[in-house]
């Protein structure tokens, strides 16, 4: 029989204060096949390993269990210690009695018996491992950057600087996402496009990036090292290589649409550049709106163009790239207006939200930077900022903060109030988050030197009487009600994951939160990794964030990516799905309950590819002949853990 | 010396064996089997064959030989389990199934006697019935050596006439039983006598179905072994274990270890009944099993029956009690077998 | 003075929530009773039918089976799996006459120490009046 | 009404063209009057098939015989087998080709219907006509039973001798067939659950004591098992050797062999076989009801696995032996399942 060691934990007196980690030792000493049992004030300290290690050796051990913390702590730390003393890493396994034992129990005697009864389980379990090396497969040493907004571009220049090639594929025609949007932003009031243009022009030039706009990830197979994407590139009809953007093709365009670079404040023609710095400098004649593409011809601008740079048979690509490791910051868009009818947004020309409002600072805006109402050019006198709205309202909108509206709400008041120093902004807000590097100084700068006027309350409506706005509301401090004529109102709106985010997220097979934020792998310890191996995130389609801190988590996520690509080969746990050939019978259910396709019929079996396997056995219990067993972790090991906890 | 017994008095009888175990025919949800009388007044012999045979009692279905366990350092311990010898009476037991029990006697017998079937068998007294009319559409005693009235193996046997019972007993056992009775039983009139004979006679007459002329079978069968005979025969076998477990002349048994917990070690060594009709009987752990096919399994039992047991004990391994035959889901019938056997050109 | 019944209660864990979630409630301290011994495996989609007669048969009084919550599961979509199994298997259980609380199953994520902390509470207390469960378990 | 002598007639017809090996079809007991299954292989046996309501033999059984011959026999004859099937038959069939344990060209369906009727119960027959020793049942037309026994000919209402689970039956023609004989024709069963039904009003103490004494008579011969269809696996969970084992099997593999259950047939493991089977039949019994007809000591193990059909039905909508391309009720989901029984 195999010889197996128990090494109990007291953890201080975290185990030991609850568990009688002696008895516990004695007691397994006792099991069949237990040839070392012993207990050590912490397991995981260096004496505690090596005395692991030297009873390996001197007791000839095959199998070590450790009882200690849970696994999701301590686990690698002792199968490698194991391995030091030339055990199979797969040898050792660890019984969880702490948090799921010494930590939830107050009687000493009954902690113990459970104690030991976790341990003989694993004392069961682990005699019945294989040896197990880890699967190594080659890498292709590539990415790919899904979103070309300040996230995707920060992450996609490390990535290059790094030497490491780069797609970066963004689905409207330029890069830049919503930041290229942004007037100025806190707390230092530096102009957006000024710190963003450079970086994005960086990215474009990159010998290592091939920037893919106005495009979108179609299919997603394959797994962590080697991933196959399939791109949809999108017909721009207009070939750059040729276009002078002579720009004399808008003026002829008869149609024109909301711009959505202005979010809808201005038009646009149907054929157009987004924004005068947009990369790549490129006309796009948009499909859904020219007729030219439709029965009706049109064909001004084709007749205008003096270089025939305009090509209507133009049709979408299909582009196929092989990449190791895949980062995704598809970023958010703002709440529905349709949600915030109580607020008139979209109702009333002067209710707008937050970026509509950077739109009307921007020096590249409507209105060159000044502040005007949309409805009548006229200069706003009394401005009413509402933070909040859909944030924090389990009840009818989003349940959760969108965090960055605090500091850019006092970064509006301030701008309107630089553009109109008798005006008088309001802020309703729930209470205020500064938390940052100068946030607090910023926000009460807005206080004390530009006077904004902060209101501890939440507005219950805003409705238009003439050119006024009635804003109707609650100062929950004094508990007065307050009604303000508004010359204009701006909107906090909530942070929602972009459109089309859950969508990519599906390809990806990558899981969303209930709020459709991607999930990180580990809340605190993996944030910037989803659970599936390869696959990283960055930015807002994370969370809500800054521009800060959605930078700081591209650069994570590209060293995260940088760290995969840097190797030769990868290692996939080994622990997956193994077909007994002889129990088979090709029934093919296995087949179909695999989240990962990693099993295929041949010739009336089925067969397992260990690569895309994740071992989460699935099969396992799918199987009416249990003819598919996950290493380490068969039936035959739970049957014995079962015994193993009923005393059997 | 021979009796008679009122049936209106058979409870009473009952009531006077309180000190064994007895077993009588009872109708448990439209099946007969031989159970334990907790109701004397209930006992009715008036009963078709049952489904499971005697062979239950004597020789269980499952049975623990010993007990075995190991606490902590002291050695593992074995705790024998022997039968408990008290007596047991089987009331109304058909005469095929008392043959059976003689055949069963040869084989735990001989030189290495089966303790755990003799102090069962030792404890048992066997009252028969004589079959006046066939128990079962599918009986054919007669034709292997048995009959309705047969009194092999059987301590008393009793003939039903009319309102009363006829009562023999055949061995001292049987007429210990008898004497328990005391005056319950009264001695016969001489007519009695004569219509106890005359149905025990004429029950020979009534068997419907027969297996003439088979004397040279068991010559035959060695001759067939390879014969593609048996893969005809056994097309539409399904390979379920009625034919054997249900006969009662079948005894081969599997003992296993059954653990109740490792540490500290506890568990018994079991017999339970086996059947060569699965395929695990004679498979071997490397994976050659030398009966593969249902072909193969079906020849085992005919050859059992009608050829390696006459070499050894000089007799068939069947009583005739047709169970096989009308319990077999798909209809394989061991008359129409053996018979095919015996025109079978060699 | 006889002492009461204490229930035998196995439970199967998925790794990555319900595992992770009875951790968070020992991180937490919170206190439950100690009759459940925990069985991690990878998901509860891995979960065989088998596990839950076979602990029965071995004279648990109780089995609890906890995975992600729907859309939540690590391994996206063993848990839906589990649900339809398991589903199956307490119909069967409840047909033969086994009382249905000894078979329950609970959506547990990782932030969910406090529920799963309920869960064992309630579990408990539904068996203590239940008895030792004898109508599956094996006659020593 | 079905011709028997058309189903003769092709079969001689598929014999003498070699279109099939052999078919497999019902012939007649002469000792009892029933029909028992028979395999034919030259044109003029088929005069010896026949088609009456003692034919409750699933067919399909003989399918898994015959994919073990193929994979036995060196060179074997790869032709297809012609099978006579009824609904029930016709909907194992389509099971097994789900599971893709056969390929539609392995086997030609002959499929009859059982029209108004069905097959009968043995047992209720046998009340019918106490003591009597039985020489023939026929079709009686509409609705009626044509039973001759040795005292002259008698006929029997066909509801009072049909089996249960042809007063159940969702398909009483094939669903699936090559050749049909006999009408369309739906008989309004009594319900589809009308056994499961009253059985679930009784409370858990009066369930599990039926149980207790149903299975206790359990004697493990395994014929339900053995009768099966849907039984097909070379070695059973509750096997306690492996019997899946060639030469090359590892000693890791035999060791990983378990013992969920015991061969003693006491309560618990007795109840453990059948809990298992009932699982593993969920989403592929047809209902053909041959394991309770087979069993010898009368266990109703239709009560189990129609439980399972009814909740496959009611919880998740599944239909069993419809459709071969469906997949198997436990390997998909669907986002609505209940979870009311989940914390």
């Amino acid at each position: 029989m195999k010889r197996t060691g128990v090494f109990v934990c007291h953890c201080g007196i975290n185990i030991a204060g609850t568990v009688d980690v002696k008895k516990v030792a004695q007691e397994l000493a006792k099991q069949p096949g237990v040839a070392h049992a012993e207990d050590y004030v912490y397991m995981c300290s260096d004496p505690g390993q090596n005395l692991i290690e030297q009873a390996i050796k001197d007791k000839k051990l095959d199998n070590v269990v450790v009882a200690c913390c849970s696994p999701t702590l301590h686990e690698t730390t002792f199968r490698n210690t194991a391995a030091r003393a030339g055990l199979n890493a797969f040898r050792c396994e660890i019984a969880n009695i702490r948090e799921q034992c010494s930590w939830v129990h107050k009687e000493k005697a009954k902690a113990t018996a459970k104690a030991e009864k976790l341990a003989k389980s694993a004392v069961r379990r682990v005699r019945k491992n294989e040896k197990l090396e880890p699967l190594s497969v080659p890498v292709t040493r590539r990415a790919l950057v899904i979103g070309g907004g300040i996230s995707g571009i920060q992450a996609s220049l490390d990535l290059a600087n790094s030497g490491f090639e780069v797609i970066l594929v963004e689905k409207s025609p330029s890069i830049g996402g919503h930041m290229i949007q942004l007037s100025e932003t806190f707390p230092t009031l530096d102009c957006s496009q000024c710190i963003l243009t450079p970086k994005m022009v960086e990215v474009s030039k990159h010998p290592k990036v091939k920037l893919m706009t106005y495009s979108e990830v179609q299919e997603v197979s394959g797994y962590v090292g080697n991933f196959k994407v399939k791109i949809l590139k999108k017909p721009t009809y207009v070939d750059p290589s040729k276009c002078t953007l002579c720009d004399e093709c808008t003026k002829v365009c008869p149609i024109v649409v909301p711009n959505e670079f202005d979010l809808g404040l201005t038009g646009r023609r149907a054929i157009y550049i987004p924004f005068p710095q947009a990369i790549p400098a490129s006309y796009t004649l948009d499909d859904k709106n020219c007729p030219s593409l439709f029965p009706i011809a049109c064909g001004k601008c084709y007749h205008v163009c003096q270089p025939k740079a305009i090509n209507y048979d133009m049709k979408p690509e299909i582009i196929e790239e092989e990449v190791g490791a895949i980062i995704v910051a598809t970023g958010y868009d703002l709440y529905d207006k349709e949600n915030m009818a109580e607020y008139g947004l979209g109702r009333y020309p002067d209710v707008l939200d937050g970026l509509q409002f950077e739109r009307l600072c921007s020096a590249s805006g409507p209105t060159k930077g000044q502040i005007l109402r949309p409805s009548d050019h006229k200069e706003p006198k009394e401005v009413v900022f509402i933070q909040c709205s859909g944030s924090r309202d389990p009840e009818l909108h989003c349940a959760y903060c969108s965090k960055i509206c605090c500091m850019y709400t006092a970064k509006h008041a301030m701008l309107y109030k630089h553009h109109v120093p008798d005006g008088q902004a309001y802020i309703f807000y729930i209470d205020i988050r500064s938390g940052g590097k100068n946030y607090e100084e910023f926000v009460q700068r807005a206080v004390e030197d530009d006077g904004v006027l902060y209101l501890r309350g939440k507005v219950s409506k805003v409705f238009q009487e003439g050119d006024t706005l009635k804003v109707w509301g609650v100062d929950t401090l004094t508990g007065k009600k307050i009604e303000i004529d508004a010359d204009m109102v701006v909107l906090a709106m909530a942070m929602r994951p972009s459109k089309g985010a859950e969508d990519v997220a599906k390809k990806l097979k990558i899981s969303v939160d209930k709020d459709g934020f991607l999930a990180e792998a580990h809340p605190k310890l993996r944030p910037v990794e989803s659970v599936t191996a390869g696959l990283f995130l960055a930015g807002a389609a994370q969370a809500p964030k800054d521009i800060p801190e959605a930078v700081a988590q591209a650069s994570g996520a590209a060293s995260k990516a940088i760290g995969i690509l840097s190797q030769d080969r990868l290692f996939h746990a080994p622990t997956v799905a193994a077909v007994n050939k002889n129990l088979c019978t090709g029934c093919g259910m296995c087949v179909s309950v695999c989240p990962y396709e990693a099993i295929a019929l041949k010739d009336g079996k089925v067969e397992v590819n260990e690569v895309l396997c994740e071992g989460c056995g699935t099969c396992q219990a799918t199987c009416l002949r249990a003819a598919i067993q996950v290493k380490n972790l068969t039936q035959h090991q739970v049957h014995e853990m079962i015994l193993a906890c009923l005393g059997g | 010396m021979d009796n008679i017994l009122p049936k209106k008095d058979l409870s009473r009888w009952l009531e006077k064996m309180a000190h064994a175990a007895v077993y009588a025919p009872r109708l448990v949800d439209d099946i007969w089997s031989y159970e334990i009388v907790t109701d004397p007044g209930s006992v009715t012999l008036e009963y078709p064959m049952t489904a499971v045979p005697a062979k239950k009692i004597i020789f269980p279905q499952r049975e623990i030989l010993f007990e075995y366990g190991a606490d902590g350092d002291s050695g593992p311990e074995i705790k024998e389990r022997l039968p408990e010898d008290k007596p047991v009476v089987i009331l109304g037991l058909r005469p095929c199934e008392a043959r059976a029990v003689i055949l069963t006697d040869k084989v735990f017998g001989g030189e290495l006697k089966d303790i755990y079937y003799w102090r069962r068998r030792e404890a048992v007294t066997l009252v028969g019935l004589v079959c006046a009319s066939p128990p079962s559409a599918n009986c054919f005693c007669l034709s292997v050596g048995g009959s309705p009235r047969s009194r092999e193996g059987l301590d008393i046997l009793l003939t039903g006439l009319g309102e009363s019972y006829y009562v023999q007993a055949l061995t001292p056992k049987g007429e210990k039983l008898v004497r328990e009775g005391g005056a319950l039983f009264r001695p016969p009139q001489p007519g009695e006598k004569q219509s106890a004979e005359t149905i025990q006679a004429e029950s020979e007459g009534k068997l419907s179905r027969e297996l003439k002329d088979i004397e040279d079978v068991p010559r035959k069968l060695k001759g067939m072994f390879d014969s593609p005979f048996w893969d005809e025969e056994s097309l539409s076998c399904i390979r379920c274990g009625i034919c054997t477990y249900l006969c009662p002349t079948c005894h081969c048994f599997d003992i296993n270890d059954e653990a109740v917990s490792s540490s500290p070690l506890r568990g018994r060594r079991v017999r339970t009944w086996d059947t060569c009709q699965f395929p695990d009987f004679t498979m071997h752990s490397s994976g050659h099993n030398p009966r593969p096919d249902k072909a193969s399994r079906l020849r085992q039992r005919i050859n059992h029956k009608f050829q390696y047991f006459v070499e050894t004990w000089q007799c068939y391994q069947c009583t005739g009690c047709g169970r096989c035959i009308s319990l077999c889901p798909v209809g394989i019938d061991i008359i129409k077998v053996v018979e095919k056997v015996r025109d079978h050109a060699s | 003075m006889t002492e009461e019944f204490e229930p035998k209660i196995v439970a199967f864990l998925c790794k990555w929530c319900s595992s992770a979630g009875s951790d968070l409630a020992g991180v937490s301290r919170m206190e439950y009773p100690p009759n459940v011994v925990p069985i991690q495996v990878m998901c509860s989609g891995s979960i065989s039918p088998l596990y839950i007669l076979s602990a029965f048969n071995r004279g648990a009084d109780g089995v609890l089976v906890s995975g992600c919550h729907p859309g939540d599961c690590h391994y996206i979509k063993g848990n839906m799996y589990a649900r339809r199994k398991l589903a199956l298997v307490k119909k069967l259980l409840e047909h033969v006459g086994l009382e249905s609380q000894r078979f329950q199953m609970s959506w547990v994520s990782a932030a969910e120490g406090q529920k799963y902390t309920q869960i064992i509470k309630d579990l408990v207390q539904q068996l203590k009046p239940l008895g030792p469960q004898t109508k599956l378990r094996r006659i020593d | 009404m079905v011709k028997l002598e058309e189903l003769r007639k092709e079969a001689r017809r598929l014999l003498a063209e070699g279109e099939v090996r052999c078919i497999i079809g019902y012939l007649r007991n002469p000792a009892d009057g029933k029909a028992v299954p028979g395999f034919i292989r030259k044109p003029e046996e088929a005069d010896a098939l026949v088609w009456d309501p003692t034919c409750f033999h699933n067919l399909a059984r003989f399918l898994v015989d015959e994919k073990r011959r193929k994979a036995r026999e060196k060179n074997p004859d790869t032709r297809p087998v012609g099978l006579v099937v009824k609904g029930c038959d016709s909907r194992a069939v389509v099971v097994l080709l789900q599971e893709k344990f056969i390929e539609r060209g392995d086997v030609v369906l002959l499929g009859l219907s059982c029209e108004k009727t069905g097959v009968v119960d043995e047992r209720k027959l046998a009340k019918a006509v106490p003591g009597r020793a039985l020489r023939q049942v026929e079709f009686g037309g509409e609705e009626e039973f044509l039973v001759t026994t040795e005292d002259g000919q008698v006929r029997i209402p066909a509801g009072d001798v049909l089996a249960d689970r042809c007063l159940e039956c969702p398909a009483n023609f094939p669903v699936l067939s090559d050749w049909l004989q006999g009408e369309k024709t739906k008989r309004a069963p009594a319900g589809l659950f009308a056994s499961v039904e009253p059985f679930e009003a009784r409370s858990t103490e009066e369930k599990w004591d039926f149980w207790l004494t149903q299975l206790r008579k359990c004697v493990r011969c395994y014929a339900c098992r053995s009768v099966c269809p849907m039984c097909y696996c070379d070695e059973c969970v509750v096997d306690t050797i492996n019997l899946a084992v060639t030469p090359d099997t590892t000693a890791e593999e035999k060791a990983q062999k378990i013992r969920w259950v015991e061969k003693s047939p006491v309560d618990s493991e007795n109840i453990f076989y059948h809990l298992v089977r009932a699982l593993h039949l969920a989403g592929r019994c047809v209902d053909c009801g041959e394991c309770e007809r087979a069993c010898p000591v009368n266990i109703p193990l239709r009560q189990l696995n129609k439980k399972m059909e009814k909740e496959a039905k009611t919880l998740f909508g599944y239909d069993v032996g419809f459709d071969p391309d469906t997949p198997a009720l436990i390997s998909c989901f669907r986002d609505e399942d209940p979870q009311d029984f989940i914390r």
